[in-house]
This record gives C-alpha cells, sequence and structure tokens, in this order.
C-alpha cells in the first residue's frame, strides 16, 4: 500500500513538473499578449519612442522575449529565480517576505475556518433537516452573498473606526507578542475564512449525508452504536475525499486570490505582488508568482486526491 | 413477500416546498425585472437627477441617488440585467462543460482523464486577474467576452468537482452492470452517471453562481464586460462602498438585491424535489 | 437455529440423465490482472494465472476462496469488464472478444452478471420499470406495451407485485433489491449468469429465499450458474460443481457432493472445514495444517 | 451639498483662511473673504480663531508617524530620475534637495542652490550652498550635481525628465561650490525646471538605488518597494530645526474607503488623495482636517485633429459645448473643482488668462456644430479608463448629454493597466490626466508644440511653435505675459484637448498633524510634507 501511494506522489510530481513548465509557456506568452513591455510601463507618460528605445537596450530587452525567457528558464533550473524589470532586485528577495507573509495569513485563515467548517458542516448533517440545519445553510449562503471587499470594509468601520478595537491595517512590523499578532491578523482572517468556508460548509454536509445514507453505517446503527460515534468512525473517513477536495480548492484561494483582502487591509502578500508585476510587464517576477500559485495549487489538489484515494477503497485499485 | 421497507414515501411529481417556491418566485421576480428594465426604470441610467449625492431614499427617487446623484432604483433596475443575464448565462456555460467533460473523463479514465485533468489544473492556478487582462488585450471587451471568460474562469473547478462524483458513481455496480450490458459510453453518463450526481452537481452550480455575481464586479474594474454607465449590482456596490459608513440606500440597496438573488436560488436548489437531490444533498 | 436454515443438499444426479452435457462457458488458460502492461505481455498486478474452467449448460459452478483469492476477477473477466491478457474464453464453442466492446450484442445477452450488493447495483435514481426495461430495449428492442407487460412478467417470475415497479430502490428491502437485480439479468433472456456473492449481504432467511428463486429459476428457463461466493452453505446448496480458489489461481475441482469429504488439496481441506457447523471440534482441526492456519491468519 | 452648514465648510475653509493670515490679512478682509463664500458672521469669526490658533502654533519636535499615498507597485524606486508615483516623489523629498524649490505660495525659493544667475537666458551660474553633506558624511560637490544632471541625458537610466534635460547642453564645473549650465536655446525658466522633484541631488558615482544617500531631512531606513518605506531624522540636517518628525513611514493603500478608514481608526496620520464623495464622511469627523489644494491637475477628453471624427471641421468645438462643466463640477467632484477654459495653464499661475472664459454648456449649438461636421447621430467611441482620475465620471456625463440631443456616445471603459502605453495619445477620442507643471512653457513645450511629446490632440501650429520660442528666451515678464495669453486663446479654440476643470486635490490629516500646507506641485504640501510637519498633541 505505502509503496502504491509513493508511486503514485512520484508520478504526480513527474507530471506536476510537466504541468509548471507547461505554465511557465502559457504565463510568457500571455505576457507578450499584453500591450506594451516594462520599458514603456516604467516610463509611463514619458515614454517617447526614443526613450523607450534607449531604456530597452539599457535592460537587455531588445533581445527577443523568447530567448529571455529560456534563460529565466535556465536560470529556475539553478535556483536562480532572476532579477526584476523592475527594480533589478532579486527576485527571490521580493517574494521571499511577502511570500512569508501570504503563507501566514494563509494558514492562521485555515486554521480558523477549517474547523468551524467541519463542525458545522458535519453538525448540520447530523441533524439534517433540522432549522439548526436550515440555519447553518442560509447562513452559509448569505455570508457568500455580501462581497469580500465589504465584509472587509464594513469589518474595519465597527472594529477600527468605532470601536477602536482592531487595527485598521495589518502590517506585522514590529509585532510584540501574540495578542498583537492576533488583533493584527482577526479582520483578515475573519473576512477570508467568511469567503472560504461557505463551499467547505456545504460539501462537508453533503458528503456526511450521502455516507449516513448507506447501508453499513444503518448496519452501525442497527448493532446500536452512538450516533456522534457513526459519524465520527463510519460516515466522516468515507466522506473525506469529497471533503478534503473542496478543502483543496477553498484553500488554493488563499494565496493567489486574496487580492482584495491584501488591498483593503494593505496586507503585504504574493497576490498584490503579482498585480504588480503584470501591471509592469515584469516577466521574470510574473513567471515566479504564477509558479508559486501553480505548486500551491498542484500540491493541494495532490494532497486532496491522495486523501481521497486512500480514503476510497474502490479508488486505490484502479 | 415482506415489507421491510425504509419508510421514506415516494415523490412522484415535482412537490417544491414552500421554501423552494418562495425562491422561485424571487429569481422568476428578478428576471422579469432583468427583461422589463429599459421600460421600468424611472430615470436614464447614467443621468445626474440630483445634485445631491448618497442621496437618502425619498418619493422621488425610491433608492436614493448614487456618488454621483443618479437614480439607484434605475441603476438596479438596470444592473439586475447585467448581474442575472451575465451570471446565469456563465455559470450555465461553465457547468455544462465542466459537468459534461468530468463525466466523460471518469467513465473513459486512462490517458484521456489524465491529460484533460492535468490540463485543467493547470489551467485553473493561473490567477483570474491575469486570465481577464490577457482576454482584454487580446480580444477586446464585450459581454459575450465576458460570459466567455467567466465560463472558462469556472469550469475547471465544475470539471473537478464534477470528476469526482462521477469517479465515485463509475466505482458503483450498477455502472459495472450497464458496461457489462455493452452500454455505450453516451448512455451511461446520461443515464447512469448523471441522474447520480446531479444534486450536488446543483449545489454547486448555485454556490458558483454566487461566485460568479461577486466576480462581474471585479472583472468590469479590469475593463471587461459591462460598460458605463450600466454596472452590474457588484459593481454598484463597489463604486458606491464610500456610502456605507452612513448607510447610504446607494451600497445597501444593491447589497440586498444581490443577496436576495443568491439565497434564492441556493434556496430554490436546496429545496429541489426529493428525487433529484435525494443523491447526496 | 442455523441447522434449520441450511438449505437442502441438491441432488447431484438431478439432471444427469441428460444426455452428453455440452459445455456452454469454456475458460482456457486464463491471466489477468490490473495496472500497465509489461515487456511479457503481463499486467503489472497479475490476480488470475492459468484458469481453465468448464461449465455444462444447465448446470451451476461454484467458485469458492477467500477474499483476494481472483473469483471475482474470473467473474468479470469472463463478463469482459476486464480483458483478459492471456487465454481464451469461450461460450457455447465460439471465443469471445476480451472486452465487451469486441462482443457482440447477442454474446452479451446470452451472458449476465449479477453483483454482490444490491444497494449499488441498482441505480438509485432509476425507478423499477425503468431499471427492467433498459435490457429490454437494449437486448431485443422492445417498447410501449409490449415492454411494461414484459417488466411485469418479470417482476412475477422474481414474485415480486407489479406495483413495486414506479418505486426507487431505495424504497426496496435488501431481498426485494436483490431479485430486481436478479431480474435486470433475466430480461437479457440469457443463457449464463454470474452471480457475485449474491446472498452475502443478506440476512440468512432472505439469503435462503433468493437460493430457493435461483433454483426454481434454474429448473424453469434452464439458467447456467456460475456461483461465486465464499459461503460454502449457500454454493452447497445450489452448485453442483465447485472450483477452489487460491491466490488466483484455480486449485481444486470437484463435485458439490464431494466438499465435505472429498477435498484433496490442503487449502480446500482448510477453507471446507473453516465453516462453522456447529462442529465444536471445528477449532481444533484447523490447528492441525500450521501451513494453511497461517494462511487463514494472513486474510 | 450646500455651503450655509458650516460643518460642510470647516476643513477647507481653515486652510484657506491659514493661508490669507500668512499672507498677512487683516481679520476684517478675512471676514468679507468668508461671507462671499455664503458664511455667516458668528461662524466666520469661529473659523478664524481656529486657523489664527493653528498658525500661531510653534512647531514641536519628536514623534513618528505613518502617512499614506492611494498607489505604490514593485516599481517604487528611489532613484529621482525614475521617479513616477507620488510615493516615489514623496521619499525623493525626504531623501534628497532639490536646487530649487517652489514654496507653499507658487514662489521659486533655492534650496542646494544659494544662487542662480543668468544675464541672457542661455549661460546659468549655479553657486552651491556650503557644508551640506550627504547621510553618508560626504560633503556637496559640483561633482554630485553634474552627476545627477548627466544621467537624465543617459538612454539608460530611463529617466522620466529626458525631454527636459535635453536642452541642458553642457555643464562646467567651475569649482566646488560654483558651475555652468549651458541651454541650447534661451530659457528664463531653467532655475523653475530645476525645481521639478526629478531633479534632485544625488551622491556623485551612485548606482544603486536600494537604498537612498541623499542630503534630504531624512535618512532612508527601510525601503520596500510596494511596501513600505521609513526615514528617520537625519540629525546633520542643513535646514535649522527641521524635520521635527523623529521618523516617517510612507505606505500606499490604494482603495480610498480603507484609506480613510486607516485614517479615522488612528493609524495613519495622513491620507493623501481623498476622493471628492468622501468629504461629507470626513467633515463631520472631529480630529480629522483636510488640506485642500487647487493645483492644476486637469483630466481633458482629447480628440485627435488627425483622424475621423475630429479631423471634421466643427466636431472638437461641438464636443467643446456638449461638455457640461457645471455638472463635473459639482456631481463629479463635489465642488473641489474650479470651471476651466480648455487650455492648461492653471488660475494660480501668474501668466493665466483672466480674460479667457469657459465655454458654456450649450447642446443645441453642439448638435448644429455635429450637424455641420456630418458626423450627427453616428455612434462615436469614446475611451476612458479609470487611470485618468475621474475620466469614468466624466465620460458619462458626456454621453449623458449626447443622449439627449440623440447623439449616442460609446464609452468603453479600459484597463487602467497599460492605458497610458495603450491608448492615451492613441485612440480617436480618449481621456488624458495632466499634472501640475510649475510653468507654461514646460506645459506648452510638452503637450502642445508640434513636436511635443504628449501633443494630445495632435495639434501643430508653427505660430504656436514661433510664439513659445519667442517667450522662453524673453526676460521681459510683460512681453512674456502677452504671448502666453494668445498662446492660451490659440489652444483654447484650435486644440483637441478639453479641458472642463482644474481638479483640487485634498488630503486628509490627523488634527494633530500641523504645520501642512497647500502646494502649487500637488498634494501633499508638493509632496514635501515629511520635513515640515509636526505633532501636537
Amino acid at each position: 500500500m505505502n509503496a502504491l501511494v509513493a508511486r503514485l506522489v512520484a508520478k504526480r510530481l513527474g507530471i506536476m513538473l510537466i504541468s509548471l513548465l507547461i505554465i511557465a509557456f502559457a504565463v510568457f506568452f500571455a505576457t507578450e499578449l499584453l500591450p506594451g513591455d516594462v520599458a514603456e510601463i516604467l516610463l509611463g507618460q514619458s515614454a517617447t519612442p526614443e526613450a523607450v528605445a534607449g531604456l530597452r537596450k539599457a535592460m537587455n530587452l531588445d533581445q527577443p522575449a523568447f530567448l529571455r525567457f529560456l534563460s529565466w528558464l535556465g536560470g529556475l533550473l539553478t535556483g536562480d529565480l532572476g532579477r526584476s524589470y523592475a527594480n533589478n532586485r532579486e527576485v527571490a528577495d521580493l517574494i521571499a517576505g511577502r511570500l512569508a507573509n501570504s503563507l501566514e495569513l494563509a494558514f492562521v485563515t485555515t486554521l480558523f475556518s477549517v474547523p468551524i467548517a467541519l463542525t458545522l458542516g458535519i453538525t448540520a448533517a447530523m441533524f439534517r433537516g433540522s432549522t439548526y440545519d436550515r440555519f447553518v445553510s442560509v447562513f452559509t449562503v448569505s455570508v457568500i452573498s455580501i462581497p469580500e471587499f465589504m465584509v472587509a470594509t464594513l469589518a474595519v468601520l465597527i472594529f477600527a473606526v468605532y470601536l477602536k478595537w482592531l487595527p485598521a491595517l495589518s502590517v506585522a512590523n514590529d509585532v510584540q507578542g501574540i495578542g498583537e499578532l492576533l488583533r493584527i491578523y482577526a479582520m483578515p482572517v475573519i473576512t477570508l475564512s467568511f469567503v472560504v468556508s461557505a463551499q467547505m460548509i456545504r460539501m462537508t454536509r453533503a458528503a456526511v449525508i450521502d455516507t449516513l445514507d448507506t447501508a453499513y453505517v444503518e448496519m452501525a446503527l442497527l448493532k446500536g452504536a452512538s450516533r456522534p460515534r457513526i459519524v465520527l468512525r463510519h460516515a466522516l473517513p468515507n466522506a473525506l475525499g469529497p471533503i478534503v477536495n473542496a478543502m483543496a480548492l477553498s484553500l488554493s484561494y488563499l494565496l493567489g486570490g486574496v487580492i482584495i483582502v491584501e488591498t483593503i487591509f494593505n496586507y503585504p502578500g504574493v497576490a498584490k505582488l503579482m498585480v504588480d508585476a503584470v501591471s509592469t510587464r515584469d516577466l521574470p517576477l510574473i513567471q515566479s508568482c504564477a509558479m508559486i500559485f501553480c505548486v500551491s495549487y498542484l500540491l493541494l489538489i495532490l494532497i486532496a486526491d491522495l486523501v481521497a484515494i486512500l480514503a476510497n477503497p474502490r479508488l486505490r485499485n484502479q | 413477500m415482506t415489507m421491510t421497507a425504509p419508510a421514506r414515501k415516494g415523490h412522484f411529481g415535482f412537490h417544491v416546498n414552500a421554501v423552494g417556491i418562495i425562491g422561485a418566485a424571487i429569481i422568476l421576480f428578478w428576471m422579469v425585472v432583468a427583461i422589463a428594465a429599459p421600460w421600468i426604470s424611472p430615470y436614464p441610467v447614467g443621468q445626474i437627477v440630483d445634485f445631491d449625492y448618497y442621496g437618502p431614499i425619498s418619493s422621488q427617487f425610491w433608492f436614493g441617488t448614487d456618488y454621483l446623484g443618479r437614480d439607484m432604483l434605475s441603476r438596479v433596475l438596470m444592473g439586475a440585467r447585467y448581474t442575472v443575464g451575465i451570471s446565469l448565462a456563465s455559470v450555465t456555460i461553465a457547468c455544462f462543460i465542466g459537468v459534461t467533460l468530468g463525466m466523460i473523463a471518469a467513465v473513459i479514465s486512462g490517458w484521456f482523464d489524465a491529460i484533460l485533468s492535468r490540463f485543467l489544473d493547470a489551467l485553473n492556478s493561473i490567477p483570474s486577474l491575469m486570465f481577464g487582462l490577457v482576454v482584454v488585450a487580446a480580444v477586446g471587451s464585450s459581454i459575450s467576452v465576458l460570459v466567455l471568460t467567466i465560463a472558462v474562469l469556472y469550469a475547471p473547478g465544475s470539471y473537478r468537482f464534477a470528476r469526482a462524483l462521477a469517479v465515485n458513481v463509475n466505482a458503483m455496480d450498477f455502472v459495472t452492470v450497464a458496461r457489462a450490458r455493452g452500454e455505450g459510453t453516451l448512455y451511461t453518463i446520461r443515464e447512469e452517471i448523471f441522474p447520480n450526481i446531479i444534486g450536488p452537481v446543483l449545489a454547486d452550480f448555485g454556490l458558483r453562481f454566487v461566485f460568479i455575481v461577486l466576480l462581474l464586479s471585479g472583472l468590469s474594474f479590469l475593463g471587461l464586460g459591462v460598460q458605463p454607465p450600466n454596472a452590474d449590482w457588484g459593481a454598484l456596490v463597489r463604486e458606491n462602498i464610500g456610502g456605507l459608513s452612513f448607510g447610504a440606500p446607494a451600497v445597501i440597496v444593491p447589497s440586498i438585491a444581490i443577496a436576495s438573488l443568491t439565497i434564492s436560488v441556493n434556496m430554490l436548489i436546496d429545496n429541489l424535489p426529493q428525487r433529484i437531490r435525494d443523491r447526496s444533498e | 437455529m442455523i441447522e434449520a436454515f441450511h438449505p437442502k443438499g441438491r441432488d447431484p444426479n438431478a439432471r444427469a440423465e441428460n444426455a452428453e452435457p455440452q459445455p456452454i462457458l469454456k475458460v482456457s488458460g486464463l491471466t489477468a490482472g490490473y495496472g500497465a502492461v509489461g515487456s511479457d505481455g503481463l499486467p503489472k498486478f497479475v490476480i488470475l494465472k492459468d484458469i481453465d474452467l468448464e461449465l455444462e449448460r444447465g448446470r451451476s459452478l461454484g467458485v469458492i476462496g477467500e477474499s483476494g483469492s481472483g473469483k471475482s476477477t474470473l467473474a468479470r473477466v469472463i463478463a469482459g469488464l476486464l480483458p483478459a491478457a492471456k487465454g481464451s474464453v469461450a461460450m457455447d464453442g465460439i471465443t469471445l472478444g476480451h472486452g465487451t466492446r469486441d462482443r457482440s450484442k447477442q454474446e452479451l445477452r446470452k451472458l449476465q452478471i449479477v453483483f454482490q450488493l444490491a444497494d449499488t447495483a441498482l441505480n438509485p435514481n432509476k425507478p423499477v420499470g425503468a431499471i427492467l426495461s433498459r435490457p429490454l430495449t437494449f437486448y431485443h428492442g422492445m417498447s410501449g406495451q409490449a415492454r411494461e407487460a414484459e417488466v411485469d412478467r418479470l417482476l412475477d417470475l422474481v414474485r415480486l407485485p407489479k406495483a413495486l415497479k414506479h418505486r426507487l430502490p431505495g424504497e426496496l428491502s435488501g431481498g426485494q433489491k436483490q431479485r430486481i437485480n436478479f431480474a435486470r439479468a433475466l430480461a437479457a433472456r440469457p443463457e449464463l449468469i454470474l452471480c457475485d456473492e449474491i446472498t452475502s449481504a443478506l440476512d440468512t432467511v432472505v439469503a435462503a429465499a433468493i437460493l430457493d428463486l435461483l433454483d426454481e429459476l434454474q429448473r424453469e428457463l434452464g439458467l447456467t450458474y456460475m456461483f461465486i461466493s465464499h459461503d460454502l452453505s449457500t454454493v452447497e446448496a445450489v452448485c453442483d460443481r465447485v472450483a477452489v480458489m487460491y491466490q488466483g489461481e484455480k486449485v481444486e475441482e470437484m463435485p458439490t457432493s464431494r466438499m465435505q469429504s472429498g477435498a484433496e488439496h490442503p487449502y480446500s481441506k482448510l477453507l471446507i472445514s473453516s465453516v462453522p457447523k456447529l462442529d465444536t471440534g471445528w477449532l481444533d482441526s484447523l490447528g492441525q495444517d500450521r501451513t494453511f492456519a497461517d494462511a487463514a491468519d494472513r486474510h | 451639498m450646500s455651503h450655509d452648514k458650516v460643518t460642510d465648510w470647516t476643513g477647507r475653509d481653515d486652510q484657506m483662511v491659514e493661508n490669507a493670515i500668512r499672507r498677512g490679512a487683516t481679520r476684517r478682509e478675512l471676514l468679507q473673504l468668508l461671507m462671499a463664500s455664503g458664511i455667516g458672521l458668528a461662524a466666520g469669526g469661529t473659523i478664524i480663531g481656529r486657523a489664527t490658533k493653528a498658525f500661531a502654533d510653534t512647531p514641536k519636535s519628536g514623534g513618528s508617524i505613518t502617512a499614506a499615498g492611494w498607489s505604490a507597485s514593485t516599481a517604487d524606486t528611489l532613484d529621482p530620475a525614475k521617479a513616477s508615483l507620488s510615493t516615489d516623489y514623496v521619499r525623493c523629498c525626504a531623501f534628497y534637495n532639490r536646487l530649487t524649490f517652489l514654496d507653499d505660495g507658487g514662489e521659486l525659493k533655492m534650496e542646494l542652490a544659494e544662487s542662480i544667475e543668468t544675464t541672457d537666458a542661455k549661460t546659468w551660474k549655479v553657486t552651491l550652498r556650503p557644508d551640506v553633506i550627504f547621510h553618508d558624511g560626504k560633503t556637496l560637490t559640483t561633482d554630485d550635481v553634474i552627476y545627477s544632471m548627466n544621467r537624465h541625458k543617459d538612454e539608460s537610466v530611463g529617466s522620466k525628465a529626458a525631454a527636459m534635460a535635453k536642452q541642458m547642453e553642457t555643464f562646467r564645473k567651475i569649482d566646488d561650490r560654483v558651475m555652468e549650465i549651458e541651454l541650447s536655446a534661451a530659457n528664463a525658466d531653467l532655475p523653475i525646471i530645476l525645481s521639478l522633484h526629478h531633479f534632485m541631488i544625488i551622491a556623485d558615482g551612485t548606482t544603486d538605488f536600494s537604498t537612498a544617500n541623499g542630503t534630504g531631512a531624512f535618512k532612508c531606513e527601510v525601503f520596500e518597494p510596494g511596501v513600505r518605506s521609513l526615514g528617520v531624522k537625519n540629525e546633520n540636517y542643513w535646514k535649522d530645526q527641521l524635520p521635527y518628525l523623529d521618523s516617517f513611514e510612507f505606505i500606499a493603500i490604494s482603495d480610498e474607503p480603507a484609506r480613510i478608514n486607516a485614517l479615522l481608526s488612528g493609524d495613519i496620520a495622513l491620507a493623501a488623495a481623498i476622493n471628492p464623495r468622501s468629504m461629507r464622511r470626513l467633515e463631520t469627523v472631529d480630529g480629522v482636517e483636510l488640506s485642500v489644494s487647487t493645483s492644476g491637475n486637469y483630466t481633458d477628453l482629447n480628440v485627435r485633429l488627425d483622424m475621423d471624427p475630429g479631423d471634421k471641421a466643427g466636431f472638437v468645438e461641438g464636443m467643446k459645448y456638449l461638455m457640461n462643466r457645471e455638472v463635473i463640477k459639482r456631481s463629479v467632484l463635489r465642488d473641489l473643482a474650479v470651471i476651466a477654459n480648455d487650455q492648461p495653464v492653471s488660475p494660480n499661475d501668474k501668466y493665466y488668462n483672466k480674460d479667457l472664459v469657459a465655454r458654456e454648456y450649450d447642446p443645441e449649438r453642439a448638435k448644429s456644430l455635429f450637424e455641420k461636421a456630418g458626423v450627427f447621430g453616428q455612434s462615436i467611441p469614446i475611451v476612458t479608463s479609470d487611470a485618468a482620475n475621474s475620466a469614468i465620471d466624466m465620460a458619462t456625463v458626456v454621453q449623458q448629454a449626447g443622449q439627449e440631443i440623440g447623439m449616442p456616445f460609446d464609452v468603453q471603459r479600459v484597463p487602467s493597466d497599460g492605458y497610458w502605453s495603450n491608448y492615451w495619445l492613441k485612440a480617436p477620442i480618449h481621456f488624458g490626466n495632466i499634472n501640475p507643471r510649475p510653468t507654461p512653457d514646460i506645459l506648452f513645450s510638452l503637450l502642445y508644440t508640434s513636436d511635443a511629446p504628449w501633443n494630445e490632440s495632435h495639434y501643430k501650429s508653427e505660430k504656436f511653435d514661433k510664439l513659445m520660442v519667442e517667450a522662453r528666451g524673453s526676460l521681459d515678464e510683460a512681453k512674456r505675459k502677452s504671448i502666453y495669453d494668445e498662446m492660451q486663446v490659440m489652444i483654447s479654440n484650435e486644440a483637441g484637448t478639453i479641458i472642463p476643470v482644474w481638479m483640487s486635490n485634498v488630503d486628509a490629516l490627523s488634527s494633530k498633524l500641523k504645520g501642512m500646507k497647500a502646494n502649487p506641485l500637488g498634494g501633499m504640501m508638493g509632496y514635501a510634507f515629511a520635513e515640515h510637519v509636526w505633532l501636537d498633541d
């Protein structure tokens, strides 16, 4: 069994490398499709043809884009992400701090939202059809019906402007102590949890109900096992596949999709970095960010697939 | 012949309960509004009718005025057209593509499944903002481009979801029986797989619909889609968000409109006839 | 208690007087498995190794063995669900294609498979009537009144009320589901039915009723069964012959009547002896052969 | 919005009154000024009292603030030549100095230069202030100035001021403190040109801009492009007492409501560039003050004269009459604007042509002009974007006006990303946004001469080009004024740039932050607030 999983992981990692290569090419061509290049963008309103030509030459942009892409790819193999066109700094340096920030936020949000989503989803499934269940279902839909920027703005208005409990900006420069850390993360985490939990709650509930309906759970019930025990010992492990899948999709959002939260709370994460990179046509930076989003997404779904396979013996043999 | 059958009674007609009917009624209401909007709007959407801004609810302006002093009622009515139309069209296309491909991949499996899955995973991991920008740059902007862009952005998620469900169903013996009988792929998908994933697929459809309603406002800021002076509801909330601190109707009303639509779509789906959502609501 | 429900043993000579029995199914040198096919033409995980089987028309063959012994795979390979790597399957002397796609509709029709768990074998979203109609349309091109009538006849055949055809499988009991499951196979008007553990999920009383039904139908319709089970008493009740599978190989085949006494292969002996029959001494006899006690422990 | 409520008016008024006091206005004059704006006597008295107190406040040293601009990106730079966003200018002003600068009254003042002299407006003698030292301890010499200036002419630097620097032909070092600048042609405005933010002085030989080594009021402690920068007080700053703050951090919050919320919650002390529509919210809040400057920033609708339909006689004029300036001023900009007359010299400028009046909104006349041009009833595309301030709202105002006379305009909103390189100057009808420039000469040579790099409407007039060269070389003020007057009339009547209003810049700040004054070079005291403000408790 372990060998099988190991083989599968190795295979998927191999496929992942190929996917990454494809993505790198796709992003490269997409960037090429975008009008304007970094020299024009950097010069902005002062972009006269001569100035643009001069700057292009100085930045070695007069080489064919494809060659630059290949040299970036070559650098990547040796672990060198290249230098940003926009400010001539090491891409690795630019990304490192911001990636750490993004991962921190994603981690805290996961820590917060996953247990809540699981609890709500499972309990709603256990008491299917009850008022509680309906409440949870209406609640989740309402929560995602409110635009993210509105949740964030409202949260800031209430907690920062009127109550003055929390800071309006989430800048973790000189954080002292866990209390302050919590204060700083509170609002972005709440906002993000609103966004990502709904899907997880709904899918958890659906998956648990699905397994609760199957014969062997009925059998366990006949044998006299208690309800919580049935859910936790029998239904949950079998429902794990779809749950983890929904989680992977939700959590993958936490890295690249949090641009609104990063903007409103002025949180320096990778999503904003990528937007910047796109708007300055900063090829090495765009590529590196795209790779990060890709790797994280593919890793998450790999984990989800693995859990699904391990949890479902029928799939194990295929 | 002993009847130890479960106590659940069968439904043969489409018995939608009261909650579902309310949901359907609200959706229907907004659809009618979307169609009739140009005739029932009291003012042109772009006209500045009041020099005051973030105006309150009054007999002249039922939903107040927006940040420029335009009539909110007219803007919300016309917004229904874009929000309902674009969201429904794109979610339908996305789910149709995603679910169809997902079921095919699950049934055929093998290399077809592997290649399609990897390809769509890769597509899914490209940030949507970047994707939107490239689309505008490459083909310009129009409503149909917007619908297709959103469909492409959401189809991979729908695919993954449908495929995961279909793989589970595909492992069931009744599918094996159909295969042993010599049934073709199309029949297996249509008759054996699809009816068994329709419940969760519909739930997923509802969620995706909600996400698209909200995504629209973001894309319009990329210059993709609804052109001024028109705006979808999400964009209405966004452009008037400054009025939130004093509870301006200009930001509250479109938010309520969004919530009423998305909640009722989900209310309807959650309360669809037992037969449809039986498997795995 | 168990004795009371123990189905009566079959008389091996019940149909023996029918002149030269011709083999309806002939399996020779069958090798199959899962995973990528290697350079030797064999799949990565070989489940079945070089199986030979013959089954005479109107007879029942039991295939027994522990789980993982390959007996279910055998059924799948015969049904064409899992293409064989080597060897052949012939019906009435005609070699069948390896996959379902390589077989003609008539070939598919003559051979039907019935699965273990009626719960998963019936599409939960289709009413019984629709489930039974499909093979009628598919194999016989039936429609309208004729098909309705045939569905009624099939329900009657498996001793179920006609009204049941409007029900969904979820609204039926386990035994009813298994009867529908069986009726669907009958709808094809098959000659050979592969029964994969059809009674193992049912409680003893219901299982006995199903077995009785099978027996009756065999007599009425002249069916041939291949009966896969790990439950020896079931096999003993319905089968003429029994084949013992062990780790992908057929280790022994014998008439059912000789099962208790005539098993030669040590594994068969162990398997047969480990069936609880209110035999207080069976545990002791188990310990006598260390090799297979170990084998049994590994299950 | 009505003007009789004092609460509606306070923030701006304080500022106006404060400025008037500084100019030496008497209390009587002040009250007249206020009553002219529709403010009652009693209320006026309160305002004057408050403003006088604010003016009389003595600066205090100490304290730290965080201020927020509106945009930042990974392209943020500490290289003054490349500076392009407000964040860059703010940092440049904090870490470096220029040879000259414009004070809040628009007067030219010397900064690193002690004097700049000329006899023919062609050869200029620059004498540097003695004893100015860089953050790294090096003394400022003419070598640093020459190095800084020459960089703008090097294409590989990518200077934003390259076009301006081109006329500075040679730099001659006389000694460590004295140098000469030789222009290619006479230009009396050189000292003002040298006050542009790009002409900040850096140390000779600097190529690494990961940190800033300047002579400015703050030393760069942290610089993270797109995130933040932190400056600490330069204890050896050559200006007496300045700066007051111990340290100052600058960030950017691009979401305007978020910027305001951060100010209201006390996270930041200054939120730059407040949207007019947020005024209502801020004016009623205690502890927040507004700093308004109308400095010559405008968003204009450009109709290219060399493309259809701008090349059809009457079309551009029709568009000028269709521009509802009053609605733009009142509804789009909430009265934080001054109606403009389709030419770029702002009313603050001494060369502003007061006799040139703005066109009235006259849809009927526009209709007949469109008919004359033969385009009436055709759908005309207008490209607009968030990239140019308020351009989308202005486009809808034009569109609505068109709809009322039966002239359809197809408003095309395009992404702000890439707008300046793809649509601006290129589309037949599009919006532009021009930041304030200190002199008409700079404006005209950038925007209206035949070879101007940003000739938005592709306006070409030999007469105009000649007039500009004539005015540039002239040291006779009266003559210059009359030439510039004529040029403004020409632009207003002939060019395809429709400039509806001058837009005010509003910065919101905590009332604890003192010393903030409006500046003609832009908001945040012409981006140089950091060294002038102090914290009061």
